[in-house]
């Protein structure tokens, strides 16, 4: 199983770019996902990597071995397709035989490897039928056994499982991930819904507007979102961006919401940027976990928000809250039951801060001293 | 569990049922081509394809002579094919046919019209050294001028035609009327007669002005008889002259000055005419001889009422009829010429001739046959036809003919419809008449 | 190279069609072109010269403006009828009802008959004396005698309208329909709730929604209403006195009956311009609309 | 919908009136041709009072009416598999492919359909005249071909354009060529489309005058529409033949119309509405 390495690609619908400067390197064996709002190009780079569109410049490589003009019979891949593109005239028999069948694979060997993936993918009773005939979980299995049949270099998905119910997604999202762990076949995984991507991948990249927002492990990403977008694109409910004001002091501390926060250079980010001389504007993300709702304002003083929503979850509850002149949104306990425009007391998790630059987005080298070290309230 | 070959089985069976079924029609098609339909003809016997159209009348006496002919010639067959009746239909049969050879007839009968035109066109063959002017003596000259071009002979005369008036001797006879020697006594008669009746479903005088050749044929009787002419000798055109004029503003006047014509005689061809003077429902009609022995045939109401001869004419002049009929020829690609020349010889052989005339009523292009006995006793019409047969005359002969009527039809049928008014009319023909003749010295 | 080569196989795949399309259609337009400047008689193997003679005599010719007339009586007369009766047709038969398959079937038929025999079974009709039309008529005390229906210059044009309209009629009908199952049904009934009448619901929902489909029919329509040749050439042959004469049949008589190619082309080259310009025009006028269809080229 | 019993009696009026407008003229030819030549020559009754089949006997006795039929059909299954064949390859890389000037072979397919047919015979005569087509099955078949073949490119480019695009990516990504995927995925599944374009060409040719009228001399080419125009009469017509011909020459197409009813529709509308 090769690495695929994107060199500088580009594509272009006419003068319309819908690829920039795209150079990623998945790596063996991996399970990579591309994740993204629809639009962001991220189906077009699987039909690059695929050879069902010609890329306009830049390399594609399987290992060492360019494919960037291969026809897609070539390249030795395979794809689900959100749609599944099951061959609606041939049986699941022939469907799952079509590809072995174009490589001339003799009979014996096809009806064995049909079976086989079939029973894996517990088919074994519905190899006479027609897709028609199927329900939409047993056509994505069917789709997935067609792409797994090969056993291709790169295994390729684009929203394999959108078509699917809440409930059945969950559980095809867990075969998948037990089939990748047994086949350790390169991955290229497309979806838009980043829970998916999550719980999927070895690493994820974040794609916005043809171009690579931030590449990275799950917890990378969801722990350091590089700028305002793969903030507010990973993680559920959205992240709370509450403007703040940094200051680079020294003391750096940043004023947001009603509370200071002292501040520290990131020592992973440190050697990136300068600091800047003068006080700026920044966006400061807190995500709903880091909101911790405690009894009332009394015990926390200059802590105080007040409840303008409550949205029970289950488990849990999303209360979204009137913190100083923004609005932030808290998780709670589902037995949190407090009324509108009763005043509540906040503590934020300041560990677990995020600031971003207001004018571009990007994160800023910053982090809050460990609590211990806060100076000032308490 | 299903086998993978069971998927593909209906499909090849459906490719090779198509690929049969391609096959069959490939081979019908080569081996219908390739031979005759009726079968292939042996060594010794040779199959002669005669084409022809337009008879009037019953077929069966051209089928018996046929078959005598194979009779007294062991070693020929004849297949007639008879045409569709429309005279464009045919001419265009024809056209399509002999048009770049291997057309497969050999015997064609031609209209009168169309002999300068496929002579020209080298689609029939010139007959001078088989028709010498020995045989030509019997037939009526103006017959073998229609079938002259470029100095040579290239038809035989099988039938003449030519216009003729009928009249109702009875009413006449009530009246105390004349055949009407001119036009304008015609017109008189008619008013008397009409007058007279008080029948609203007796006609004064039908005639053909349907928009076809034989309204082209009813025009030049006017024309002529009024001294014009369409196109002359020396090949300019007449049709502007004030005697042309006159005579097509006569023809419409007939039917919307002088009211003897009613207004569907713009839609009348010979067989609409026939059947109304038949059907007792006109007092005169103009027609081609061959009307004569279906108006006096057992059932018909008219019978024994009938009277024929010459067209009126004006004011005195002479009376002009128009040459009609039908020619044999040879087709210039037959691979058998001297069989087909002994049929064409055989059908216009006077004993032959004698038979077409007794029993189908056409007039034969031998004068003999008009002085044959038993010819005359059944068909006593024929000596009053002579003479008119005789000064017949033949439209142009030219073989842009068929471009010529379509111009004039057009035309004169556009007057007689009240469209247009004759002098444009004729001016609007002779300005198309002249771009046409351009081609005759290209 | 992946793309050039599935390119590649493109073009080779649209080679036969594009070459009998360009030896078979387009080819022999520009031949006629040309043809329509010489003096060409093919038996007599005449092949000369003419330059714009024959249009200038053709101009002149009031034949030629005779048939223009006609021609374009004919298209207009029968395409607005065609279409009038064929929205009240689609309109009756988009209704939900017992056995409606089957008469959209039937409805079909006409369209599916031979032209010829269109033309020959209306002849029959229409015939003075044996024809059912006149026989009707009379029984009903209509008509007192028969009428020549096909014998007289004004009643011919407009028999053959009739004819034609019989047998085109029910392709209007279809796609009518095809458009009327488009109309989403909830605009029924969202225009029933707002208290609209039946004709207000039809000027306001059903007409502006089928209105692309109907320029789509009556430009199909006219194009074929322009060159209709089989029905009158067979009902009439162009009579009587050129009443019934359309540009296709004064061509054809003129190539086929006088095998004058030259003057012919001629002919069909004036014919070409009044098609091109009239669907051009169409187009112009529904340009809107017809983005449409355009927008959804494959 | 619920309508109120007034209006519905007078749609189904209506209706019947419909019917009656489009369905009595092909009834009256079918009447026509039982009719014995005496009762055709006067009109009460209507009906026949001794209904005969001599009209169809003579057909097939005065004239080779078989072989006709055979022309007929023998054209028109050809043209329709020539369309189809020539067709379908044109129609995949229209849909399909990256091909250039799409738009603009369309516009020539398109047109191809549009240019009235009179304008194209006379040239087409002189070809069929200079390579000695005239009067062949050759001569009509290519010149149907000019109509059938733009009509099926047409409706053929439209309906694999309309199936889902992932089965031809499937396809490639499975190992397909592009011809492969058309000959093993796309065609198999356009079967309704080529049925549709199939009867529609089959009908067209079968149905069509003009050029069959002017290419065919004899009965070795001759097609049923034209044989009805040409009818050997030798003066008056032959009413109850013609009749019988027309019901032999249309019973055909009228089996087709009501077995192919919905593919007939969506090939007739396929230009108009999803073009």
């Amino acid at each position: 199983m090769p690495e695929v390495r994107f060199d500088r690609v580009e594509k272009r619908y006419g003068h319309r770019p819908v690829i920039r400067d795209f150079s990623l390197t998945i790596r063996e064996g991996e399970f990579f996902t591309l994740v993204g709002p629809s639009g962001c190009g991220k189906s077009t780079v699987l039909n690059l990597v695929a050879g069902l569109e010609p890329v306009t410049s830049g390399e594609i490589y399987f290992g060492d071995r360019p494919v960037t003009y291969l026809s897609p019979k070539e390249r030795d891949i395979a794809m689900v397709f959100q749609s599944y593109a099951l061959y609606p005239h041939k049986t699941v028999f022939e469907n799952l035989a079509f590809p072995l069948r174009l490589r001339r694979v003799p009979q014996g060997a096809l009806q064995g490897e049909v079976q086989q993936v079939a029973s894996l993918l517990g088919l074994a009773g519905l190899l006479a039928k027609k897709p028609a005939e199927l329900s939409g979980g047993e056509r994505q299995r069917v789709a997935l056994g067609r792409a797994l049949i090969r056993e291709p270099q790169v295994f390729l998905m684009d929203e394999p499982l959108s078509n699917l119910d809440a409930q059945l997604r969950v559980q095809t999202r867990a075969e998948i991930k037990r089939l990748h762990a047994r086949l350790k076949t390169t991955t290229l995984y497309v979806t838009h819904d980043q829970e998916e991507a999550l719980s999927l991948s070895d690493r994820i990249a974040v794609l916005n507007k043809g171009a690579i927002q931030q590449i990275g492990t799950p917890m990378d990403i969801y722990r350091c979102p590089s700028n305002t977008f793969v903030a507010k694109f990973i993680g559920s409910p959205q992240i709370n961006l509450v403007p703040g004001r940094l200051h680079p002091g020294p003391p750096a501390h940043l004023d947001v919401g009603p509370v200071q926060v002292a501040l520290v250079r990131d020592p992973a980010l440190q050697a990136d940027s300068p600091t800047p001389a003068n006080s700026l504007d920044v966006l400061v993300g807190i995500r709903a976990e880091d909101v911790l709702i405690q009894g009332t304002p009394e015990s926390l003083p200059g802590h105080s928000a007040s409840v303008v929503d409550r949205e029970p979850a289950g488990a849990r509850s999303w209360v979204t809250l009137r913190w100083g002149s923004a609005e932030i949104r808290a998780e709670a306990s589902s037995d949190f039951l407090m009324p509108q425009n009763h005043s509540v007391g906040v503590a934020i998790n300041t560990e677990r801060l995020h600031v971003f630059d207001a004018a571009s987005g990007a994160r800023l080298p910053w982090i809050a001293l460990p609590p211990k070290r806060q100076h000032g309230y308490k | 569990m299903t086998s993978p070959i069971c998927e593909q089985t209906p499909v090849k069976r459906g490719r090779r049922a198509l690929a049969a079924a391609l096959l069959c029609l490939t081979a019908l098609q080569g081996g219908c081509t390739s031979q005759p339909p009726s079968g292939a003809d042996d060594t010794d016997v040779v199959t002669l394809v005669f084409r022809h159209g337009k008879l009037s009348g019953d077929l069966r006496p051209l089928q018996d002579l046929i078959r005598r002919f194979e009779a007294t010639h062991p070693t020929v067959r004849v297949r007639a094919e008879p045409l569709p009746s429309n005279t464009d239909q045919q001419h265009q049969i024809y056209a399509i046919n002999l048009e770049g050879g291997a057309s497969g007839i050999d015997v064609l009968a031609m209209d009168v019209i169309w002999i300068a035109e496929f002579a020209r066109a080298g689609w029939i063959r010139p007959l001078d050294d088989l028709f010498g002017p020995g045989q030509r003596a019997e037939f009526f000259p103006n017959a073998l001028e229609a079938a002259t071009y470029g100095k040579k002979i290239w038809a035989v005369p099988w039938y003449i035609d030519a216009g003729v008036l009928y009249y109702r001797k009875d009413l006449l006879k009530k009246y105390g009327r004349r055949p009407p020697p001119t036009w304008e006594e015609l017109i008189e008669t008619v008013r008397i007669v009409l007058g007279g009746e008080q029948e609203p479903r007796l006609y004064g005088f039908i005639w053909q002005g349907r928009q076809y050749e034989g309204l082209i044929c009813n025009a030049l009787e006017f024309i002529w008889g009024n001294g014009g002419d369409v196109l002359r000798p020396d090949g300019w055109t007449d049709l502007t002259s004030p005697a042309t004029t006159n005579a097509v503003t006569f023809m419409r006047d007939l039917i919307h000055r002088h009211a003897v014509s009613p207004s569907l005689v713009t839609t009348a061809d010979e067989e609409t005419s026939r059947h109304l003077f038949a059907g007792g429902r006109a007092l005169f009609t103009r027609n081609w001889p061959y009307a004569w022995s279906l108006f006096e045939q057992e059932g018909s109401p008219v019978r024994g009422k009938v009277g024929v001869g010459p067209l009126p004419s004006f004011g005195g002049g002479p009376a002009v009829s128009t040459l009609g009929g039908w020619h044999l020829g040879i087709a210039h690609d037959s691979r058998h010429p001297e069989a087909a020349w002994q049929f064409i010889e055989f059908l216009t052989s006077p004993e032959a001739q004698k038979v077409m005339a007794r029993k189908v009523g056409i007039a034969p292009t031998r004068r003999s046959v008009y002085h044959d006995p038993k010819v005359v006793a059944s068909q006593p019409i024929l000596s009053t036809l002579q003479p008119i047969l005789e000064r017949a005359r033949p439209r142009p002969v030219t073989p842009f003919y068929p471009m010529v009527s379509q111009i004039l039809q057009s035309e004169f049928s556009a007057v007689l419809a009240g469209l247009r008014p004759p002098r444009t009319a004729l001016v609007a023909a002779e300005r198309e008449l002249l771009h046409t003749l351009l081609l005759e010295r290209l | 190279m992946n793309r050039q080569s599935e390119a590649r196989t493109g073009y080779l795949l649209l080679f036969p069609a594009l070459f009998t399309l360009t030896l078979l259609a387009l080819c022999p337009i520009l031949i006629l072109f040309w043809l329509s400047t010489r003096y060409r008689v093919l038996p007599f193997g005449i092949d000369a010269f003419a330059g714009i003679y024959h249009y200038v005599v053709l101009l002149q010719a009031p034949r030629f403006w005779n048939s223009l007339g006609v021609t374009l009586y004919f298209a207009a007369l029968s395409v607005t009828l065609e279409l009038l009766l064929g929205l009240a047709i689609a309109l009756l038969l988009s209704r939900q009802f017992r056995g409606a398959g089957w008469v959209r079937a039937l409805i079909l038929l006409p369209w599916a008959v031979p032209t010829v025999v269109t033309a020959k079974l209306w002849d029959w009709i229409y015939h003075p004396d044996l024809g059912v039309l006149n026989y009707l008529l009379q029984h009903l005390g209509i008509t007192t005698a028969p009428v020549n229906w096909l014998g007289m210059p004004s009643l011919a044009i407009h028999a053959a309208i009739i004819a034609d309209v019989w047998k085109t009629t029910p392709f209007v009908v279809i796609l009518l329909l095809a458009g009327l199952a488009l109309v989403p049904p909830d605009l029924y009934r969202a225009a029933a709730l707002d208290g609209a009448s039946s004709l207000q619901t039809f000027v306001h929902v059903t007409l502006p929604l089928l209105r692309p489909i109907l320029l789509v029919a009556a430009l199909f329509r006219t194009i074929d209403a322009l060159r209709a040749f089989d029905l009158l050439y067979v009902l009439t042959g162009g009579g009587p006195a050129d009443a019934t004469e359309t540009l296709s049949i004064y061509a054809y008589k003129i190539l086929f009956q006088t095998m004058q190619f030259g003057y012919g082309s001629a002919i069909g080259v004036m014919m070409f311009a009044v098609v091109a310009m009239l669907s051009l025009l169409q187009l112009w006028l529904g340009r809107h609309d017809m983005r449409r269809l355009v927008g959804r080229l494959p | 919908m619920t309508a109120r019993p007034g209006r519905d009696i007078v749609s189904r009026l209506l209706l019947v009136l419909v019917l009656v407008w489009t369905l009595s003229p092909l009834l009256w030819q079918g009447i026509t041709s039982l009719k014995p030549d005496s009762e055709l020559m006067q009109l009460s009754p209507l009906l026949p009072s001794h209904p005969t089949l001599a009209h169809y006997r003579a057909l097939f006795e005065h004239q080779p009416f078989h072989r006709i039929m055979l022309n007929s059909f023998g054209i028109a299954a050809l043209t329709a598999m020539t369309a189809l064949v020539v067709g379908a390859l044109a129609a995949f890389p229209l849909a399909r492919l990256p091909v250039r000037g799409k738009l603009l072979m369309l516009g020539f397919v398109l047109g191809a359909t549009m240019f009235p047919a009179i304008l194209t015979v006379g040239p087409l005569f002189m070809f069929m005249r200079v390579l000695g087509l005239r009067d062949t099955w050759w001569a009509v078949l290519v010149s149907h071909t000019t109509f059938a073949l733009p009509l099926t490119i047409w409706m053929l480019a439209n309906f694999f354009r309309e199936l889902p695009e992932d089965l031809y990516r499937a396809a490639r990504v499975d190992g397909c060529s592009p011809w492969q995927a058309f000959t093993r995925i796309l065609l198999p599944l356009s079967r309704p489309g080529l049925t549709a374009a199939g009867v529609l060409a089959f009908i067209f040719s079968w149905t069509e005058f003009l050029y069959a009228f002017t290419f065919t001399a004899t009965e070795a080419s001759r097609t049923v529409p034209v044989a009805i125009v040409l009818f050997p009469g030798l003066h008056e017509i032959r009413w109850g033949e013609i009749a019988a011909a027309s019901v032999v020459v249309t019973v055909p197409v009228i089996v087709l119309v009501l077995v192919f009813h919905r593919h007939i529709v969506q090939g007739l509308t396929a230009g108009a509405l999803k073009g």
